[in-house]
């Protein structure tokens, strides 16, 4: 059922309209996870409700179209890739693993978790779709 | 160097994501797969090494103050452990893995990724996270297995093991509430200072022991195991028969001396005494559940139930050489069921020989096999000179040095369960006549049906071949195991007296 | 006895945490639909996040933020259960995965059908 | 006598170790896997003698298990018996040889390496330095000798395999629960002549419970009774290996380890002090009662002669139960005595299965006719466990008697002149009958004087009898003819009676009864003996 | 006092969800029941000044797992109607039976998940074994209620030095929010082992599917 593309204009309308908002909402959660409420999990996961929420109103197939298979992986990768990155940069500035305070930047501490967070939710986002795309039988993301 | 511990959790972590970027190419993905396992061993060999040099290495991620951070510590015994982890991936991953698939590759390095991290964390959440990804790599390894019943079997498997990972993760819970810490050091002070017979205390030891028992598969937790073992590839039951419940088992060790402590176990009888029975029903159940097996797979997976209470059982007694021979024994056991499950697993995946029935006369076909499997199964049964005998009997000498008679009596006679399931699968495979050549060699004069075409003959005699000298190697290791078991205990010691 | 209701009162959020796990296993044990089995575990599961959470609160306190005013609630419970919520999503996903299997071998994903089909 | 570390020791053990996969790979060829048989047997051979002759202690060590060191050590008790097995085995692989040729037995790939493997295990609880390597071995050689005990494969073997496992690896985790406690109490595990002294000053309850475990751990393979019943039901063995390995190897290595036991690890002192003699004494000389009782009443040969092993073995555990120095002394003799003529027996029971088929004493009347000097010498060996003079048993049970009537409970004298007489009972008439019977049985002396007809039991065994009967009547026309309603036997000679490979081994060995019987100080055992008495009573 | 009163209350309703939830016969009212408890708890969350993970918990339990759960079923045994292999399978006569009344309610419920409940009394031996198991878990657990602290209680370990470090450090690190600060700075590893949980998870789930379709 949540494959078939809705008739209606105005769901489809509708439902864009909430996608888009959500996905701000999403992105203002990710990028405010230093200062206040949110961060990566919870942006990444809106983010990803935005797509459902695009899947059930405009239906998977048209959903999917969107999705790069590419993309999708590049967001998933791009978590661990972030936390690597965080990772060895702390070694390579004098510090240890996963140390932030070395890190050769203004604010290290705060600029570095946003990089990290920003990975965190790439990830989740592309996680998410991805396992909603594959759960409900739709194109694989290979 | 403290970075190297890091790594060994890192590496594998990282690397399970290049099989899925370089897309189709299997064989690429399983190349770079092998490289990032080699290099593992490589690290465990590092880690091993320093330890060896300057004892204990320990470090805290973030290079934050330790009871802040997450604590990640390298002792003898956790790098005797995560070899063990890191050489049987790469062995059973260069040898019985035969069909590859670039996401199986990830769920590999996941797995190995998962396994380390529960063996170096000093940080009891930490540990949970790690317990969490290792349990999700097996499930999904385990639905790898053709056909219908390996994804029921992984569901069952995943309902269960992720009960008691949660089950764990409450008893964290309330360790967390009874002290306000998470490391494994700070709750050794903090729980001596609170008292070890706090209902707190009490109660998390109580879930975090349940919780480990789903992954060790203690009776009457086990139901996951046989399905989850008999369902899935020959690579990956190998895999996990080696290192899941074992890891676990080590786990337990670990919180059990290195948080609650021997105060905890003196403090509390009831702990200690849950944890002997425990063991010694798992023993028995399992020595009992072995015998009515018919598939050779399953009777394996019911033998671990019975080995791992011999175990359990050792960490109730915990007197120092009980201790070391729980290790031992987790070692010994593991490599042990790892090398059967890997050989019987090839053949049941080329021949089609699954039950016990089917191996009769097998020694005919395969000599070297029969002979290896009979050399295994006595470490299994606990006869010298294999490592089994040595796991055994330091656990035995921790009884009776407890005085634990009923104990000593226990450990001693579970040899005599054993002998009764392997007897019965050595002697079908020596002296039993086959109605057709078992493994669909060399014909039959009554025209029996053989199981497999001829056809595929040389392909087949390799994998015989490749089963057959795993196993003898795996033959060869626990009896230099057993022949080397005093320093592996000499190894052990030093932590192990940290311990009690 | 009232010293006992006091014990209680004053801890019905542990109270409703105990029901809900053993709610969780209620289902777990008790059902025949395997995909109720897997809502059961997520009640399972966040049963016990209702007792890290609980754990972390103080009742004169604020959100973790140090922008907001006076004393603030525990922050540790709530990263575990960040991290725990997520772990349990991804079980479930991965549980549903399989589901979607177990139904396209046996056509069902009620257990004793399940059993009837693997005997035969 | 100084220690030297030496590989002499750890040769015995492996030199037979690696004769197992020169056997196998060398399967296709029978010439040459038998020829590494021989060369294996003779290097033994030659190896435990270079120790006998040497004037020191040789020690080797094979590193250590869960913290006690794998050690072996050519001291006189342990050379006794390595000597005893390496030379029987050079004489029985000549006996293999003819038997399992003759016989066109299968698996003789199979038969020959878990030989090898048996002698080896057999070496390495003779040269065992501490009750853990003793006991590592112990373990090993029931684990060799399992496929010897179940090589005809029949329903009948594998039953008999399965009882022979249960209570030999039964008998092995009692054991290991004595081992364990020994360990315990003292901390130590390492054979002091004369007894460990800690073992003396601990907790006496425990170190009871260690000597009962021990006695009955290793009584099991000295079929001390009731634990003999594995030893019948193992008969359905090709016969060397009933000769090798159940009247020596492994029924010894039970003796021997018990003889450890007592000598080496509570010492004769501490295991009356324990009160734990007594009853040893006890149960050993029921054991040679009951045992010779149940013989009498047996018409399978074999059987019987399994019989007449449990009752001789306990002769030994007597003497060291009793544990005076003259009853040590003899019980070690007789170790040896024995072994020498019990195989001679067992080798006879098998020429004759070979050239007439027969199992069974009530077939055999008249049989001395077609056998003349395979007969002969069953006659000898028969009249040395009887214990009559110039033959070996008459001197070691010479000594055992006087001995046991020196110790603290002369009354057990008694058993030995018993059980000998039961021993008299039952061989007198089987030799009168092969000699002055007839097969047709007209005379009162061609029928078994015990045993009931063996009608009944023939019907249980009648898969492999039948085979190897019809498997022989094909391959020797002379015995067709008896088959066919001929009554009597052939009347055949030295040189046509059997092959040459079995008869010689069967003259060697009875011709070594005769020299122990005759000279017995001229072989080496009489000295090795000696200086194990010296070396434990000081 | 207030906050207490809203919590006890608020949680009553999470487990009247639950427990329509553990009950509904209908995998549809079960979802339906298991979303509402799901939202119930982020409002829980938000009461016990969690809103971090309020806002997880809304995302993740009421939005993206139900809709996992509602993909899945749509793709497998379907909402409404018995599914036609289902009718191929079973005889007919099991739809006819006492307890159908009772269940007229769950429109939307799949009839193929109560096929053979409350039919025989094995089953029903089988409902009183689970009704065991699960009140011996909530005992055991209610028995440990006593000896936690007081729901609110400021003098638990929970509140001691390393708490207080967190809130100090992560101030002079600049970050204002110290869930994210502990999630990232200071339990990095977690979120990092966290990731890696996540990934698994879809190549898990990839897997599984792949080698279903390979069959």
């Amino acid at each position: 059922m949540t494959t078939r593309p809705t008739d209606s204009p105005v769901v489809t309308v509708t439902t864009r309209l909430v996608a888009m908002f959500v996905l701000t909402f999403a992105l203002f959660t990710l990028f405010h996870g230093t200062s206040s409420v949110g961060g990566g999990f919870q942006g990444g996961v809106i983010a990803a409700a935005a797509v459902i929420i695009l899947a059930f109103g405009v239906g998977m197939e048209r959903t999917t179209a969107w999705l790069s298979p590419r993309w999708l992986l590049a967001l998933v990768v791009a978590g661990p890739l972030a936390f690597v990155l965080v990772a060895f940069g702390g070694i390579l500035a004098g510090g240890s693993f996963l140390q932030f305070d070395v890190l050769p930047i203004p604010k290290p501490s705060v600029y570095a978790t946003e990089f990290v967070e920003l990975g965190i939710g790439a990830t989740v986002a592309g996680v998410v779709v991805s396992l909603f795309v594959r759960l409900s039988g739709g194109v694989d993301n290979e | 160097m403290s970075v190297l511990l890091a790594l060994v959790v890192t590496v594998p972590l990282v690397g399970a994501v290049l099989p899925l970027v370089v897309g189709r190419r299997t064989r690429l993905s399983r190349l770079l797969t092998g490289g990032i396992l080699v290099v593992q061993v490589g690290l465990a060999v590092a880690v091993a090494a320093v330890v060896a040099r300057r004892g204990p290495v320990s470090s805290v991620v973030g290079g934050l103050p330790s009871e802040v951070g997450i604590g990640l510590v390298a002792d003898a015994v956790t790098s005797a452990f995560l070899l063990l982890v890191a050489c049987t991936a790469v062995a059973f991953f260069a040898i019985v893995r035969t069909d590859s698939t670039r996401f199986g590759d990830s769920l590999w390095l996941l797995l190995v990724a998962g396994l380390s991290g529960v063996t170096v964390t000093a940080d009891v959440f930490n540990l949970y996270v790690f317990l969490e990804i290792s349990g999700l790599a097996a499930y999904a390894l385990v639905a790898t297995g053709r056909g219908a019943p390996a994804a029921l079997a992984a569901f069952r498997y995943l309902l269960v093991g992720t009960v008691g990972a949660t089950l764990y993760l409450l008893g964290v819970g309330y360790l967390y509430v009874a002290t306000g810490t998470l490391s494994m050091a700070g709750l050794n002070a903090a729980l001596s200072a609170i008292g070890y017979d706090s209902p707190l205390v009490i109660a998390s030891f109580v879930l975090i022991a349940v919780g480990l028992g789903v992954k060790i598969a203690l009776f009457p937790l086990h139901t996951w195991k046989p399905a989850a073992y008999a369902t899935s590839p020959a690579d990956v039951s190998a895999l996990l028969a080696t290192l899941v419940s074992t890891i676990a088992g080590y786990a337990l060790v670990r919180l059990t001396f290195g948080v609650y402590t021997l105060g905890f176990l003196t403090d509390v009888p009831a702990a200690r005494v849950g944890l002997l029975v425990a063991g010694a029903v798992s023993v028995v159940a399992g020595g009992v559940l072995t015998l009515r097996q018919t598939d050779i797979r399953r009777l394996l997976a019911y033998s671990s139930v019975l080995q791992f209470g011999l175990i359990v059982v050792a960490i109730g007694l915990a007197t120092p050489a009980a201790v070391t021979g729980a290790l031992v024994l987790l070692l010994s056991h593991a490599i042990a069921k790892g090398g059967l499950f890997a050989s019987v697993g090839i053949l049941a995946r080329e021949f089609d020989v699954k039950t016990v029935a089917d191996y009769t006369g097998l020694v005919r076909d395969a000599p070297l096999f029969t002979v290896a499997a009979s050399v295994v199964f006595a470490s299994l049964v606990g006869l010298p000179p294999t490592a089994g005998f040595a796991g055994k009997w330091y656990v035995a000498l921790g009884a009776v040095a407890a005085e634990s008679w009923t104990i000593a009596a226990l450990v001693v006679g579970s040899t005599l369960l054993s002998i009764l399931y392997v007897g019965r699968v050595v002697e079908t495979m020596v002296f039993g006549t086959p109605t057709a050549g078992v493994l669909g060699r060399g014909g039959s004069e009554t025209g029996g049906q053989s199981h497999v075409s001829t056809d595929g003959g040389q392909l087949h005699t390799q994998s015989l071949t490749r089963a057959s000298l795993l196993l003898a190697a795996v033959g060869g290791v626990v009896v230099a195991l057993g022949l080397w078991s005093s320093d592996l205990a000499l190894w052990f010691q030093p932590v192990v007296e940290g311990w009690l | 006895m009232s010293d006992l209701v006091m014990v209680f009162s004053s801890r019905v959020a542990y109270v409703a945490f105990a029901l809900l796990v053993g709610i969780g296993v209620f289902v777990l044990v008790d059902s025949d639909n395997l995909l109720k089995k897997v809502v059961g575990l997520n009640l399972f599961q966040t049963g016990v996040f209702l007792f890290f959470i609980t754990s972390a609160f103080r009742r004169d306190g604020s959100a973790p933020l140090l922008s907001g005013p006076g004393p603030v609630v525990n922050p540790l419970p709530h990263v575990l259960i960040l991290t725990a919520i997520v772990v349990g999503v991804s079980v479930t996903a991965v549980a549903l995965a399989l589901l979607v299997r177990v139904y396209d071998e046996y056509e069902t994903l009620d257990e004793s059908e399940v059993k009837e089909a693997q005997q035969s | 006598m100084t220690d030297v570390a030496s590989v002499l020791p750890v040769a015995a053990v492996a030199i037979p170790a690696v004769a197992i996969p020169l056997i196998y790979v060398s399967r296709s060829n029978p010439t040459l896997r038998e020829a590494w048989t021989f060369v294996a047997a003779l290097v033994t051979f030659a190896v435990v003698a270079t120790m006998v002759r040497s004037p020191v202690t040789h020690v080797s060590s094979l590193g250590s298990i869960a913290g006690i060191e794998l050690s072996l050590r050519g001291d006189a008790a342990g050379l006794l018996f390595a000597l005893l097995a390496s030379t029987l085995w050079v004489v029985t692989s000549v006996y293999s040889v003819g038997y399992v040729r003759s016989l066109e037995e299968h698996g003789q790939t199979r038969y020959f390496a878990a030989f090898a493997g048996s002698i080896a295990a057999t070496m390495g609880v003779a040269l065992a330095a501490n009750l853990l390597t003793l006991f590592v071995f112990y373990e090993l050689l029931t684990l060799a000798t399992y496929p010897l005990v179940v090589h005809a494969g029949t329903k009948a073997a594998r039953a008999a395999g399965r009882t022979y496992i249960v209570y030999t690896l039964g008998g092995g985790v009692v054991a290991f629960a004595g081992v364990l406690l020994v360990a315990v109490l003292v901390g130590t595990l390492t054979f002091v002549p004369g007894g460990i002294a800690a073992l003396a000053a601990t907790d006496s309850a425990l170190a009871q419970a260690a000597f009962v475990f021990l006695a009955v751990g290793f009584g099991v393979k000295a079929a001390v009774v009731p634990l003999y019943k594995w030893l019948p039901a193992a008969m359905v063995a090709p016969t060397p290996v009933s000769g090798l390995l159940h009247a020596v190897a492994v029924v010894k290595s039970g003796v021997f380890a018990l003889s450890r036991t007592v000598l080496y690890v509570f010492g004769p002192e501490a295991m009356w002090d324990l009160g734990v003699g007594l009853p040893l004494a006890v149960f050993a000389a029921a054991t040679m009662v009951i045992a010779g009782l149940v013989g009498l009443r047996q018409d399978n040969l074999k059987r019987g002669l399994a019989y007449s092993t449990i009752s001789q073995l306990s002769y030994i555990v007597l003497g060291l139960a009793i544990a005076t120095p003259l009853a040590v002394f003899g019980a070690l003799l007789h170790v040896v005595a024995h072994a020498f003529m019990k195989i001679t027996l067992f080798f006879v029971a098998g020429i004759v299965a070979v050239e007439t088929g027969e199992k069974y004493v009530s077939d055999l009347a008249g049989v001395g006719r077609r056998l003349p000097v395979t007969m002969t010498v069953f006659a000898v060996a028969a009249a040395g466990l009887v214990g009559f003079p110039l033959v070996a048993g008459f001197v070691s049970k010479f000594t055992l008697v006087v001995g046991v009537a020196a110790g603290p409970a002369p009354v057990f004298v008694a058993a030995y002149l018993v059980a000998g007489l039961l021993k008299l009972l039952y061989f007198w008439p089987i030799v009168y009958a092969a000699f002055f019977g007839q097969r047709d049985g007209s005379t009162p002396a061609s029928r078994h004087a015990f045993a009931p007809a063996h009608a009944g039991e023939e019907a249980r065994t009648a898969g492999s009898g039948t085979a190897a009967k019809s498997r022989h009547a094909a391959t020797d026309g002379g015995d067709v003819a008896h088959r066919l309603g001929q009554v009597g036997w052939e009347r055949r000679t030295l040189s046509t009676e059997t092959t040459s490979l079995m008869l010689v081994p069967i003259l060697v060995t009875v011709g070594f009864a005769v020299v122990l019987g005759v000279v017995p100080s001229y072989l080496p055992f009489w000295d090795l003996a000696e200086t194990v008495v010296w070396e434990v009573f000081g | 006092m207030i906050t207490e009163l809203l919590v006890a209350i608020l949680l009553g309703l999470v487990v009247a969800a639950a427990v329509v939830a553990a009950l509904a016969r209908g995998i549809l009212t079960t979802l339906a029941a298991f979303g509402a408890y799901s939202l119930g708890l982020a409002v829980v969350w938000l009461v016990f000044r969690a809103p971090d993970v309020a806002l997880t918990e809304a995302a993740v339990g009421a939005g993206v797992t139900t809709a996992l759960f509602l993909v899945v079923v749509a793709r497998t045994i379907g909402f409404g109607v018995p599914q036609q292999q289902r009718q191929n399978s079973t005889p007919s006569s099991e739809f006819v039976d006492g307890d159908e009344a009772t269940r007229v309610g769950d429109a939307g419920a799949s009839e193929g998940t109560r096929l053979r409940t409350a039919v025989t009394g094995a089953v029903r031996q089988g409902r009183r074994r689970s009704v065991v198991v699960a009140s011996l878990v909530t005992g055991g657990l209610l028995l440990t209620v006593p000896a936690l602290p007081v729901v609110g209680a400021a003098d638990t370990p929970g509140f001691g030095p390393v708490t207080e470090y967190y809130l100090t450090d992560s101030a002079t690190r600049g970050i204002d929010n110290v869930v994210t600060a502990i999630l990232v700075v200071y339990r990095g590893f977690d979120t990092f082992g966290e990731i890696a949980v996540v990934v698994t998870a879809v190549v898990a789930a990839v897997a599984v599917l792949n080698q279903g379709e390979e069959r």
